[in-house]
């Protein structure tokens, strides 16, 4: 168990959290997520959970995070990392995860986000027709947006 | 003359579960493509929950899964608390678990009802539906509503059982087990089930963890992992159960894990009922849901649903609001990366049975 | 001149009468079988008199509204040909030929009419029913030419009488009657064999895209087509009868024991239909025939 | 289970199912047959129209934002008067409802609930929304439970001295929050405002505790200081009707908002940091006669208002009642010097030691200034003519104060009766245990209290009245004082009470009547009456205090703005106020009179 | 015979109609998770003459099971559209009527009304089966009244059930 640990602490360039015996935090950079992706799925994470993103609308920054884990060891190692959120490219991890190809489909849309190398990002997926800016995003306001498109009920009457 | 032709399953279709949508092409009757759209049931809740307090979400999470409303409460009730530091009393761990199981054997029968129907079976459906009711009445009794419980909540458990719930559990857990022959003898050991579903729609071992499979389709195909045994939340830990395998991963192996393993919920419930403490707290003292404010932090919580590993990945900013929450809903997966895959080569009349065998719920995949 | 009008008038409805209380008697039969209490007895009555008072606004062309037409028409032609309760109103040397190739027509006005529908579940469905005919046709073929042989004639009414006094068909040729049996299923499209149909598969088939009147038409042809396969089973292995009522309880036997199984099967694939109707009753049905010939 | 069973197959077993054909169905046959609904059924609501105080907060927890407040008065009258609550009613819209209960949770007086009944359709979309009450005929479903519940009911434990050691001393008794515990007590906060009106100052409650439990205390105090001057003095001794009307009440125990004042202030070494804007100077002059709460508020609110302002005080030390009657255990002195002097820093001028009629002629007042306030306060005690109480060692409770606290009196004798059963009379009371510990160490001395009213209507706020049992004073409640017992040296030896038979009449008038056979002697050798204080006008000339017009309750009369009858002059604190007589009241008033008097000068009239 | 007058087939139809309502299954929301129960064993609502069916030609009634996101509400429109007169629109819930719990949200309408006729309301979140049944009666009551005219209304104001689609449609 602890051999798998200690194998993280040794990826390159990462800073490790380790939160709870189970789960490890792996923060790294936008260039070396697909290589430590691809070490951390040579060590046995077979398993993509979930991939999405988190607005840092405050920094500038979307946070991607990969939740991965590892049947062998019972652990959940999740991957943060950072992009630019006026230029934010990522590249595809669909050739590591095969799941991560629909996770990065709908954060493209929800979020704007390019994914070099997933050819189905950029075609509707979850919304048709959208036209406002991507709906996930921090500065997408749905309240405002609903009120715009739709119409609220107001009923006066005491009618029952 | 073109060889293939397109055929839209869904969004109004009996054969889809759900509102959903799947373009398949067809080669006379065999399927070359099959393409998933969903969206149909996008209510944008992570966007949502941003919005309100975290107690206040409680009314949208069950929502996310509508046939199993609990896993989503449960879930996002464990991210708080893991964030907060709570520990929960340990009669509400065990509450927890009741109701929990009782969700997978609500869904189970269902689900059974539901694969029935994809194969021209409606007595089944007729019946395993009606059996169900059963399980939500007993939820009505303890939180007061039938499907969108509410039960779960961050600290522990909203009310304490009534008494006497647990008697009618234990009834209910008789009766079920009694119809359980009924079912297998109408359909799980009916030679046109068999006949059927062998063989269709294989997952192999080695492309269910590739695919990044979970529950079921994962057990079927003999990788037993389990987030209840692997990284137990609620009571499961002082429970005494087992993962159920088979090696075949074919349509007929799935519906087999998922009949063993509503007798294995069934049990698991008995079990509890008799662990649990039969008096104490069932909630921890939470701040002022108006003003409380979770540390800042992230978070990945999962439970085990009826379709596999369904998670919460929680951040919060140090506010009263989560600051983003992303929900992993296994027919995620389970749709894009394995159903398209699986249903090429399959015959058209084997797509909606598919679709019900690997359980694809379409508002996980919406939310 | 008169009686056979009024038997040209009556025969059809009697028939409806027949096939639409076998359909009254199974969904309550079938509630039952599934716990519930169903609907009222005469529900199938509101349902059809409900379709045709239907506002009908939407037409897909001549042929698609010509092909509940054509099936009823069909329905009631071939209810000419067997015999009812002692007397039919076409009687002739080889009438039980004819009979099979009438009793296409029905179908094929369904497949007319669905396939002008442009709608690919129809015409799947289409494909579906004439695939599945097929197949049951050729032990229906078999088991009907090994009737005839025993018999030495292709006269249903003569057939029937020869099974006066008990000496059905069933009890001298069994295996016949068994195949003969397996063939109605697959005819009415009841479980396992509702694959021309299939909720789940072609969202209803033939009749995705009938509403109103014509829906309403398709399923007085459905009543029929119940009376017709179900009486000219009775005819062929039960002996007919002389009288309405005891040919309503026959009929309402065989009913009964295909509902029976209607509720408990799941449905074939189509290929697996065909498979099954070539395989094993096509097999038994020539174990027969050659019964019949070495005999 | 054992998967070679299933393996096989089997095409006989399914037919077994066929014996359901002979066996009755399940079937729940709806309308004509019912099935039990749960007692917990979460349904439409039901409201109970006179318990509900239309605080809100139903609509701020609800997370579809489907309840409004409206005003019932349509569907059905309601007491718009009531103690503590809006005169709004919750409305639900269910085109909206998630039936998640939430609004139930946290409903304060557990007015709301919801019932079994969830069956209603209508073809008329608009038809979906309602209030909710209790005529509706519904039966109750899920209801509020006091022990899992949102909301936290508990308050925070203040931490005091223990009775013996705080005996020992003047010292502050209420040791106040820490920071951790004001968060905690701060969070409880719903911020439904109810309190507000409970107030007599309307002081921003809710935003005020926001902000503490946001950690900004600067803009706590700064909303403080919008309608409270003395935020700090008001944290110590205010009577805090805020608590008694805050929501918490129905179900647990309020919150400390009066401690969770001073925890705010206590953080600041001065308010400097508040930054206090002031309009720009209008060159008006205000004259205030009296130094107390409500003419230092009204000094303070002219003063920022642009007013030159100028307050008169015939002590040695400005504050009034807060400056010569408090005891010093529940107001220490550098308070109040720091709250005046945040006045002071104001640009407010406190002239001491001036007696107006002595040494400044109030007509003189009248000529110089452009408007004169005046709130003198009830500074002298009353007394009730009782027998014997010419004596020396009988005397005012106001004086003995005064010369507890400013003068820096230490004596006492061992066995002091007190008479009266109000605050002050606590007050008193407590300080003669205190003083009675520093002489004697308490050993063979005693204080005893003597009042009309029973312990039911004693006017003393429990608080005090708990207190001072804990330091040992002795009650004797219902029990009036008859005359004062002298021993045979002119001592004093003790009082004669008797029974009280009732202290107010049928028309709830104070009229108290007494059983003159049951009488007895409470022993004692000084004797301090607590029943009151009362003006004196002497300064005010002879005509011009003709034209003063007076209340019944010979209260001074004054409009909205608090004006006297006499224009030019404007008049607040207790000769106005006829309610309890409170600091907070006469800040009150102060502020509402500031705010007269600024309309007065700019010719608004 | 006779001849019957206009009102007196009208009433006649009505009354068949009442009888034998076919329901699209079409599971637009949340609020089809009550419909099982209610069309199988336990509440089986096919002893009103209810029943599910497959396409838009065959039915009579479609059920807005709570809230409709734009998406779906295209397809929601197709299928009104589709269905042959009479038909009866029933708004579950909620989300239908006002949004509901998702009345922030940037995919769900709003207001049903505004984009399709619909004839009834159901209040719940969601309605248990006993209020669907009750629903289904109360529709059945205002078929026989007459009142239930939802199809005629849409066409009479088309051009304002129109506009407020392409709005939201775009």
């Amino acid at each position: 168990m602890m051999g798998v640990v200690d194998k993280i602490k040794e990826l390159d360039g990462a800073k490790i959290t380790i939160q709870r015996e189970n789960r490890i935090f792996v923060d790294v950079d936008k260039d070396r997520v697909i290589g430590t992706l691809y070490s951390l799925k040579l060590m046995g994470f077979h398993q993509l959970s979930v991939q999405n993103v988190v607005d840092r609308i405050k920094d500038g920054k979307f946070e991607i995070f990969y939740v991965l884990y590892s049947h062998e060891y019972k652990i959940n190692v999740i991957v943060r990392t950072w992009v630019d959120r006026d230029n934010p490219v990522i590249e595809t991890a669909d050739k590591i995860y095969p799941s991560a190809h629909t996770w990065e489909r709908e954060i493209s849309e929800m979020f704007g986000i390019k994914v070099e190398g997933n050819e189905d990002c950029g075609k509707p997926f979850i919304l048709e027709n959208w036209k406002d800016i991507p709906p996930m995003r921090k500065d997408f306001d749905s309240v405002k947006y609903s009120s715009e498109h739709f119409v609220f009920r107001h009923s006066e009457g005491e009618n029952e | 003359m073109n060889k293939s032709y397109e055929l839209f399953i869904g969004p109004n279709h009996p054969g889809i579960p759900g509102n959903f949508s799947l373009k398949i092409e067809l080669e006379g009757d065999t399927v070359v493509s099959a393409k998933g759209d969903p969206g149909y049931l996008h209510r944008a809740f992570e966007k949502a929950m941003e919005g309100r307090y975290y107690i206040q979400n409680l009314a949208l999470i069950p929502r996310i899964c509508v046939p199993e409303p609990d896993i989503n409460e449960a879930a996002y009730a464990m991210a708080v608390e893991d964030l907060m530091g709570v520990e929960i009393p340990e009669r509400a761990k065990y509450i927890r678990t009741i109701v929990l199981e009782l969700a997978r054997v609500a869904n189970y029968t269902m689900w059974l009802g539901g694969l029935a129907g994809t194969l021209g079976l409606y007595t089944l459906a007729q019946w395993s539906i009606g059996d169900r009711d059963y399980a939500l009445d007993l939820f009505s009794d303890i939180c007061g509503a039938r499907v969108y419980h509410m039960y779960i909540w961050p600290g522990g458990v909203r009310r304490d059982l009534t008494p006497g719930w647990e008697d009618s559990v234990l009834s209910y857990i008789r009766y079920l087990k009694n119809r359980l022959i009924d079912y297998d003898n109408i359909f799980l050991k009916n030679v046109m089930f068999k006949y059927r579903t062998k063989g269709i729609a294989v997952v192999t071992k080695e492309q269910a963890i590739e695919w990044g499979a979970t529950g079921p389709i994962l057990k079927a195909a003999g990788v037993a992992q389990d987030v209840r045994k692997d990284d137990p939340y609620a009571a499961y830990e002082y429970l005494d159960f087992e993962i159920p395998t088979l090696t075949d991963g074919d349509s007929w192996s799935r519906a087999m894990i998922r009949r063993w393993e509503l007798e294995n919920s069934l049990n698991m419930i008995e079990q509890a009922i008799k662990k649990m403490p039969k008096k104490g707290p069932v909630c921890a003292k939470m701040p002022n849901p108006l003003k409380g404010y979770v540390p800042e932090g992230e978070t990945y919580a999962k439970v085990e649903s009826a379709r596999g590993e369904h998670g919460f990945y929680m951040v919060s900013d140090g506010t009263g609001k989560p600051y983003r929450v992303a929900v992993r809903g296994a027919s995620h997966t389970h749709m894009f990366t394995i159903a398209e895959k699986v249903l090429v080569g399959q015959r058209l009349a084997d797509v909606s049975h598919t679709l019900v065998s690997l359980d694809i719920c379409p508002p996980e995949i919406d939310r | 001149m008169v009686k056979m009008i009024l038997i040209a008038i009556g025969a059809p409805l009697v028939a409806f009468a027949i096939g639409l209380s076998f359909m009254m008697i199974k969904r309550k039969i079938v509630a039952r079988i599934q716990r519930r209490y169903g609907p009222t007895i005469i529900q199938p009555i509101y349902d059809v008199l409900k379709l045709l008072v239907k506002e009908d606004n939407i037409s897909h062309g001549v042929i698609f509204s010509l092909g509940p037409i054509i099936a009823i028409a069909g329905s009631i032609l071939a209810v000419f040909f067997i015999p009812m309760a002692g007397f039919s109103m076409l009687t002739g040397s080889g009438d039980l030929i004819a009979l099979l190739y009438i009793m296409a027509i029905g179908s094929l006005g369904m497949a007319l009419g669905a396939g002008d529908s442009a709608n690919p579940n129809a015409s799947i469905g289409i494909s579906r029913a004439l695939t599945l005919m097929f197949g049951y046709d050729l032990p229906l073929v078999i088991i009907v030419i090994s009737v005839a042989l025993q018999y030495h004639t292709t006269n249903l009414s003569d057939i029937v009488a020869a099974q006066a006094n008990g000496n059905w068909t069933l009890w001298t040729l069994p295996l016949s009657a068994i195949v003969g049996f397996v063939v109605t299923y697959g005819a009415l499209g009841e479980h396992p064999f509702d694959i021309v149909t299939a909720p789940h598969e072609v969202a209803t088939g033939p009749m995705v895209e009938y509403g109103g009147k014509h829906l309403g038409f398709l399923m007085i042809s459905h009543a029929f087509h119940i009376y017709i396969e179900i009486a000219l089973f009775v005819d062929l292995f039960l002996g007919g009868a002389s009288n309405i009522l005891i040919f309503y309880l026959k009929m309402f036997a065989v009913f009964f024991i295909m509902i029976m199984f209607d509720e408990v099967l799941p449905r074939f694939k189509i290929d697996d239909a065909v498979r099954f109707y070539w395989k094993w009753p096509t097999v038994v049905a020539l174990i027969s025939l050659i019964i019949v010939l070495v005999k | 289970m054992n998967i070679k069973e299933y393996e096989k197959g089997s095409f006989l077993k399914p037919l077994a199912s066929v014996k359901y054909l002979f066996k009755k169905p399940h079937t729940v046959r709806y309308p004509q047959e019912e099935k039990p609904v749960a007692d917990r059924y979460r349904g439409l609501h039901i409201n109970d129209l006179d318990k509900c105080i239309g605080c809100g907060n139903c609509r701020d927890i609800c997370p579809c934002a489907a309840i409004s407040m409206e005003d019932p008065s349509n569907v059905r009258p309601i007491d718009i008067n009531k103690k503590g609550a809006n005169p709004v009613r919750p409305k639900v819209d269910y085109g909206r409802c998630s039936f998640c209960a939430l609004c139930v949770e946290m409903c304060p007086t557990g007015s709301l609930k919801m019932s079994k009944d969830l069956i209603y359709t209508s073809p008329d979309a608009d038809a979906f929304a309602w209030i909710p009450r209790e005529e509706q005929g519904r039966e109750p479903g899920f209801v509020q439970d006091n022990e899992i519940t949102p909301l936290m009911l508990e308050a925070e434990e203040m931490e005091e001295l223990e009775p013996d050691v705080r005996k020992k001393s003047f010292e502050e008794m209420i040791l106040g929050f820490s920071e951790e515990q004001a968060r905690r007590e701060a969070m409880r906060c719903l911020g439904c405002g109810i309190c507000m009106q409970g107030c007599p100052a309307h002081m921003k409650i809710p935003e005020y505790i926001q902000a503490i439990f946001d950690g900004d205390n600067e803009k706590s105090v700064k909303y403080m200081l919008e309608d409270n001057v003395l935020p700090g003095i008001c944290g110590r001794i205010c009577t805090h009707r805020c608590q008694d009307d805050c929501v918490y009440q129905y179900r647990g125990d309020p919150i400390h908002i009066m401690w969770l004042k001073r925890f705010a202030t206590d953080q600041l070494e001065d308010y400097k940091s508040v930054n206090i804007e002031k309009m720009p100077s209008t060159g008006k002059r205000v004259a205030v006669i009296g130094g107390g709460p409500s003419g230092l508020s009204a000094a303070y609110h002219l003063t920022t208002m642009g007013h030159s302002v100028t307050i008169y005080e015939q002590r040695s030390r400005a504050g009034g009642a807060l400056a010569t009657g408090i005891p010093l255990y529940r107001l220490p002195i550098y308070e109040l010097d720091k709250e005046i002097g945040n006045i002071e820093s104001m640009g407010v001028e406190i002239k001491l030691n001036t007696k107006i009629g002595e040494d400044v002629k109030f007509e003189d007042l009248l000529n110089e200034y452009d408007a004169v306030y005046l709130a003198i306060g009830l500074s002298y005690g009353r007394s009730i003519n009782l027998k014997g109480e010419e004596h020396p060692n009988v005397v005012q409770a106001i004086d003995f104060l005064r010369q507890v606290k400013i003068e820096g009196r230490r004596d006492i004798t061992k066995h002091v009766i007190v008479i009266g059963g109000g605050n002050v009379a606590m007050d008193v009371a407590r300080t003669v245990a205190r003083l009675q510990e520093i002489n004697y160490g308490s050993k063979d001395t005693t204080v005893e209290t003597v009042s009309l009213e029973d312990w039911d209507i004693m006017p003393a706020s429990q608080e005090e009245i708990d207190g001072a049992l804990e330091e040992g004073v002795i009650f004797n409640p219902a029990w009036g004082p008859n005359q004062v017992i002298l021993d045979e040296n002119g001592n004093i030896k003790g009082l004669e009470v008797k029974k009280v038979k009732h202290v107010f009449d049928e028309n709830h008038r104070f009229n108290p009547a007494f059983y003159e056979d049951q009488k007895k002697i409470i022993y004692g050798d000084y004797i301090v009456e607590s029943v009151g204080q009362m003006y004196n006008f002497s300064f005010i000339p002879e005509e011009m205090l003709n034209k003063l017009e007076f209340t019944p309750r010979r209260k001074v009369w004054v409009d909205e703005y608090g004006e006297t009858s006499i224009p030019g002059v404007f008049a607040g604190g207790d000769i106005v106020e006829t309610s309890r007589g409170d600091a907070i009241s006469a800040i009150a008033n102060g502020h509402r009179a500031a705010i007269g008097i600024d309309r007065y000068l700019h010719g608004k009239k | 015979m006779e001849r019957m007058t206009e009102e007196q087939v009208k009433t006649i139809a009505n009354m068949l109609r009442k009888r034998s309502l076919w329901m699209i299954h079409y599971c637009t929301g949340c609020g089809a998770m009550e419909l099982p129960p209610t069309m199988t064993s336990r509440y089986d609502m096919e002893r009103f003459g209810l029943a599910p069916y497959v396409t838009s030609r065959q039915a009579d009634i479609l059920l807005i099971t709570g809230y409709l996101n734009v998406k779906t509400l295209r397809r929601v429109i197709t299928v009104y559209e589709q269905m042959l007169d009479p038909k009866y629109v029933i708004g579950f819930g909620s989300c239908a009527l006002n949004g509901g719990v998702y009345w922030d949200s940037y995919a769900v309408i709003k207001q049903l009304d505004r984009y399709i006729p619909a004839d009834l309301y159901i209040a719940g979140c969601m309605p248990r089966p006993e209020a669907i049944i009750s629903a289904f009666r109360h529709l059945m009551e205002l078929i026989d009244s007459g009142k239930a005219d939802g199809y005629k209304r849409y066409k009479r104001n088309l051009a304002y059930y129109k506009e407020n689609q392409r709005k939201v449609l775009g």
